[in-house]
């Protein structure tokens, strides 16, 4: 009768009181498990058999030349705007924060605008710059540059997801100055650091596991919104897809070769976030879980009661 | 001067052969001085319109009936033309910016868009209606009045949407019936699909991209019996008061006189009904 | 500061003690923090735990609340065994909603305080009332105006945490505490994150309730008070209770060489 | 020669030592100002005297019916799938810090998938569903729905974008409850409050300080992406321009209708964010300042010297 | 517990204070913090700054550092205005780099520590001499370890601050302002964040520290330390110093009936 025990106060040394310990089952636990593992079992068989997903159509394309190119452009459109976008957003964050009133307004007043209108429409005005400016003169005598050549497709695209992008990151970055403790710019102050100083080599590092995961997010989300680019006819992943599609009209395949490989680019960029995350976290003393210590945790039954324990 | 059809050997999906014209110093020399000297012409297109303009099996080449067509206006005018592959909407403020020449898409014309570009009329075009296989619905353009009360989509900015559509439906609610629920999608492969999956009961469109694209997709609809519905004048957009327009009228009657016109039209399966009149190109 | 006096405070059923351990053992990954814990406080005693930073009085605490699990040995709080259900000679182990239950018969003081920031000292008293107890608002409101009162914040009712000095919060966590009505209060340090002239304030109010005769566990530091206010002080080292005794005889005049050591540092 | 003091020391009763006090001048800072007024002139002059903007078109347009009929469907999809991000994504944030393996895992790859595949193909999904599956029976006999007559347009769109919504908005939800104190947890643990009550009552009102602004760069970012839903020929704000602009051939003038919208609302959204952000700060004794007060502190010249001061 | 000895310390010129207040003014907002303060400091004394809480005191050491900006009288460190340069009889403001250099003379430890937790100890102390003093990172290294042994804590150089307990943290706090080679020390309550166990170890490297001659400006409340260690107690009450004269007279028998009430509170 005696049932298993969870407690070692049941090892053969302590039986003082002779009391059996009845360790709490999680049946609600198991039931849902099972649930939602046949659940799973029944969906992905549904969408395996299922032949109008068009599985040999996808398993064709899946290594397509140009869904390659495609995913070289996302890649590079991603890299090229998130680049822009951090290094301006922080630009923007330290300029919100700055004592000088005129640059805490433009700040702003950037910030206000390019949250304020639709991409699209930012990287239909940056690529047809020469139909509103046809000449660039920046109001200098002598300066007179033809504004088609200088913004070809790409560089419209840049430009526009990459500005677009500064003037979210630069919210995220904000909040994140914003939770470090201001006792560390107090100590930087006293030690006779400057401003700059301050915020490259205290605040903004600190700062860094606040801003990481909506960065993460941005990230992820720059990666899909690269597609806005094919109304400049810039063949990223998505337009790549489309492009095969509109000629071969198999849609719904090649649209699921595009979004198994944002998938796995996907993948890829939670992992190295988890990495940075890490990093940043050096001198506390509890490190997030790596990915192996994650899937141990998945597959843990042993519950903490303690609420430490989840942290 | 003669002629050089093309030979036979068309691919039934993708024609790659091309006609060759000579050039026509009249029409060059209205060519104004800027092109003369670059030497080119440059289209854009919106290249996810087969069989007008689309990619090729290498995804980046842009071959198709206006590719094809421009190509022979430049021989014409004895300067390279070449093709951009623009979304819709950077067409027009593209031709604005000088980034292009010439928009070459398919572009219907209309009263209403001719105070913003002018045109340069080529081909009459037909309407025409895809329905689900089988035609459940007994769907056809003979008796529009079937198309009351129906889900009817049509591809943004096209003259089905923007112009027969609307009349059709107010007739509809003229006769007393239901108006028709258009749904218009942003190109034409949303509306494919959306007809596949049972979303709208017909799509409306050009008849000639319909056909294609209907043998294309491997049957999954079918075009309504009945003829096409009244043609429209399908048009190249230049910008206001361009210098462009003589030089091109001049090469398209080249085209139209020395039946280059009539030979790409039945290379790419157009209707002969397709062609335009020699008294629309003067207009 | 006006004086508390608890007129709730009903004794315990005599002879079950409040607390009870039997060698309680307690480890996180491989470190054992507590090897082998032995404790009995009878209800109504008041008992101060002291010892190094690091010896386990604080997990011990937490480990009477259930704030965390014991990894071995026995704790009994009022005759039930802590986490367990008793049923015939099998312990049933508790789920996550009757140990909560359990939890609100002990009141517990944290070092730093942990009112609730965005609630008003008012709603930080009334809240766990409402949501446990099920009283109706008036009820605990009324409780809570009378608590507050006794520690002598009256006037503070309306206003955040935040806008009080050290001594006020944890005079307010306290209050709060006592709003549950437990019949057992657990103290961690409740004045080491205070000024020296705040620290007075607290202890004040924890006399007084020691006089209404609360059974209270607690650690701390301040030798004065465990003098005055303990009936027995017990010094934790490196995971076992290695002296216990009289306040008076453990602070003055220790068995152990390593209690000497540390009440002579402590001063 | 006695410079404008700033000093208060200067005044009368006290100039025992005789010295003159001379302020630092600001040069850099008027400058600057100067500078950046300048270039706005120009810049807005240029832009209402340059034609090509086609002012007059959108005059006419700004007020079109269709127009208003799309800002309104706009702002319903805005509030309906931004109700379910919140909502969805508050739960799965939860369920990730559950204790229960399978819970969290189910939320761990449903925030995976979602934030994996493009919005784009998520939208096609629900909308086209019926492609796939004509007949919905949920694998039970007798139960025969029509997708298409389940999913509606507007259906398919919230569906959409309000479920890859709830998978971004969890990791938000998720970085606010882990900023909250921990003693927070252990305290309404001590007082017997159950997980959802402390959940609920106690971590999410805190956290919502930190969850505000990326929600507030989300909800500003959903309002642009409700444009997606025109490949279900949902005719939304920028969808309606679209619609328009391919009628008359007026691109430029209408993507500048769709973009005074755009900013109107983001404005208005903007200072609803603030208050929010006011409300969940109470208790705290530095409240943020009110409009009034900023438009204040922008035009003020005089720079606390302290840090103290910027916060 | 090693004990230091500074040898890189200086005397100062004879004859200027190293700290001079008068009739110093702050206010924040309306709440005036500071109403007149007067102080002389020379050079290698230490005074003891108490009072209760709000009376201004940490406000005006932050003023010493420039941390704050006064809004009446004067204050001079080692005989310069601060937040000014004097030419002639013209004082022209400072500025910001020029305030953050002056700062560099003057070493400040919080009451919190305010260590940066994303470095180590070692890189804590040398990050302001090679930023701000542009020294070559071996030397800079040089006399960190060497700050680190003297403090007693050679053997945690590579650890993390969170990975200390209190002491340990303020001990490094105290060497990364010496690393500065300040002619100044200001403490803010540098112990009352410790526990009473781990008090002892900050005090005796500041004892320590005293002997070198080093210039001291304590806010504390520790008697003991300020009996032992200070040449002056300053009391401060409501913006002023309204006590100020010998360790010995001013705990033991201050002349002013507030200073006795205080005294007395605090033990
Ligand atoms: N959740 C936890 N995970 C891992 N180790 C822990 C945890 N909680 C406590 N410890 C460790 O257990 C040991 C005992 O901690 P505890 O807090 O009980 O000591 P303490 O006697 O209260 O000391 P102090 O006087 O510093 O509060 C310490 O070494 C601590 O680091
Ligand atoms: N940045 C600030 N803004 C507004 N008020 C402030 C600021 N800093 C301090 N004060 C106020 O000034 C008064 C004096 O503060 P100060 O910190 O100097 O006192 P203290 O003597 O150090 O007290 P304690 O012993 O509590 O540290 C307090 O009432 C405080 O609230
Ligand atoms: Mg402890
Ligand atoms: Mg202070």
């Amino acid at each position: 009768m005696s049932a298993p025990t969870l407690l070692p106060t049941e090892s053969e040394e302590e039986v003082s009181d002779g009391l059996t310990v009845v360790p709490q089952r999680h049946w609600g636990r198991l039931v849902s498990a099972l649930v939602i593992l046949a659940v799973g079992v029944v969906f992905a068989r549904s969408v395996v058999t299922n032949e109008r997903f068009g599985w040999d159509v996808v398993g064709t394309y899946l290594r397509d030349v140009s869904i390659a190119h495609g995913l070289v452009i996302t890649l590079e459109l991603t890299l090229a705007c998130m680049a822009i976008g951090v290094a301006l957003g922080a630009l923007l964050a330290i300029m919100r924060l700055s004592v000088n009133p005129v640059v805490r307004s433009a700040a702003y007043l950037y910030v206000s605008f390019f949250r304020g209108t639709p991409v699209l429409v930012q990287l239909l005005f940056w690529f047809n710059l020469a139909a509103l400016y046809p000449v660039i003169s920046f109001g200098l005598p002598g300066v007179e540059l033809d504004a088609n050549r200088l913004i070809t497709p790409m560089t419209a695209a840049i430009l526009g997801l990459g500005l677009n992008q500064a003037a979210y990151q630069s919210e995220i970055v904000r909040a994140g100055i914003l939770a470090v403790d201001p006792g560390q710019q107090e100590a930087s102050d006293a030690l006779g650091l400057t401003r700059l100083q301050t915020m490259r080599r205290i605040v903004l590092p600190q700062a860094m596991r606040v801003i990481i995961p909506p960065t993460g997010n941005e990230t992820i989300g720059m990666l899909k919104s690269t597609a806005l680019v094919s109304v400049l006819a810039v063949p990223d992943l998505l337009y790549s897809a489309q492009v095969i599609y509109a000629r071969n009209f198999q849609t719904i395949p090649l649209l699921i070769v595009a979004s198994v490989w944002y998938l796995v680019v996907t993948s890829v960029l939670t992992v190295g976030q988890f990495y940075l995350e890490r990093h940043y976290a050096r001198g506390n003393r509890n490190l997030p879980p790596t990915p192996l210590q994650q899937v141990r945790r998945i597959f843990s039954t042993h519950s903490r009661l303690s609420v430490g324990g989840q942290r | 001067a003669a002629c050089t059809n093309a030979s036979g050997e068309t691919a039934n999906d993708a024609p790659t052969s091309k006609p060759s014209v000579d050039v026509n110093m009249a029409a060059a020399d209205l060519l104004p001085a800027s092109v003369k000297s670059a030497g080119k012409l440059v289209f854009a297109s919106d290249a996810s319109y087969a069989p007008f303009e689309y990619f090729g099996n290498d995804n980046t080449t842009m071959i198709g009936f206006d590719i094809q067509l421009t190509d022979a206006l430049a021989e014409v005018l004895g300067v390279k033309a070449e093709h951009v592959n623009a979304g819709f909407d950077t067409i027009l403020p593209g031709l604005q910016a000088k980034k292009y020449d010439a928009g070459v898409s398919a572009f219907g014309v209309t009263d209403e868009r001719r105070g913003v570009v002018d045109f340069v009329p080529y081909l009459s075009m037909g309407t025409g209606l895809a329905v689900k296989k089988g035609n459940p619905d007994g769907l056809t353009l003979d008796d529009t009045t079937t198309l009351c009360g129906r889900r009817v989509s049509a591809q943004k900015g096209s003259i089905q949407g923007i112009e027969v559509l609307p009349k059709l439906s107010a007739a509809c609610t003229k006769a007393g019936k239901a108006p028709i629920a258009i749904h218009m999608f942003p190109s034409q492969n949303e509306a494919n699909l959306a007809l596949s999956s049972g979303r709208v009961d017909a799509i409306m469109a050009d008849s000639v991209p319909m056909a294609y694209q209907g043998k294309e997709a491997g049957g999954s609809f079918e075009l309504a019996p009945g003829k096409d519905y009244e043609p429209a004048t399908i048009a190249i957009a230049l910008p206001n008061d361009s210098a462009l327009a003589p030089a091109l009228s001049a090469a398209m009657k080249v085209l139209l006189d020395n039946g280059t016109l009539a030979t790409l039209l039945e290379q790419w399966d157009v209707p002969p009904s397709g062609i335009v009149s020699s008294t629309d190109l003067i207009r | 500061m006006s004086t508390v006096t608890m007129t709730e405070q009903e004794p315990s059923t005599t002879g079950t003690p409040m607390v009870r351990a039997d060698r309680v053992r307690k480890s996180f990954g491989r470190l054992e923090v507590l090897k082998s814990v032995d404790l009995s406080v009878e209800a109504g005693e008041v008992v101060c735990m002291i010892g190094r930073s690091g010896s386990g009085k604080s997990t011990f605490l937490r480990c009477i609340n259930h704030l965390e699990r014991i990894d071995g040995g026995r704790l009994w709080v009022d005759g039930e065994v802590v986490g367990y259900r008793q049923r015939g000679n099998r312990l049933h182990e508790l789920r996550a909603k009757e140990i909560a239950r359990r939890r609100t018969e002990i009141g517990m003081v944290f070092q730093h305080f942990n009112l609730f920031p965005h609630k008003t000292v008012l709603e930080n008293l009334i809240e766990a009332p409402r949501l446990v107890l099920k009283e109706p608002r008036d009820v605990a409101t009324d409780r809570a105006i009378d608590l507050l009162g006794k520690v002598g914040l009256a006037s503070k009712a309306k206003a955040y945490p935040r806008q009080l000095s050290g001594g006020q919060q944890q005079r307010v966590a306290i209050a709060r505490a006592l709003c549950m009505r437990p019949k057992l209060m657990l103290f961690d340090e409740p004045t080491s994150a205070l000024d020296p002239e705040l620290i007075g304030e607290v202890l004040d109010v924890m006399r007084d309730l020691a006089d209404t005769g609360m059974t209270m566990v607690v650690v701390t530091h301040e030798m004065g008070f465990a003098r005055d206010v303990a009936d027995r002080v017990v010094f934790f080292d490196e995971g076992r209770i290695i002296e216990d005794g009289p306040a008076a005889q453990v602070i003055n005049d220790p068995v152990h060489e390593r209690t000497r050591a540390f009440v002579k540092a402590v001063r």
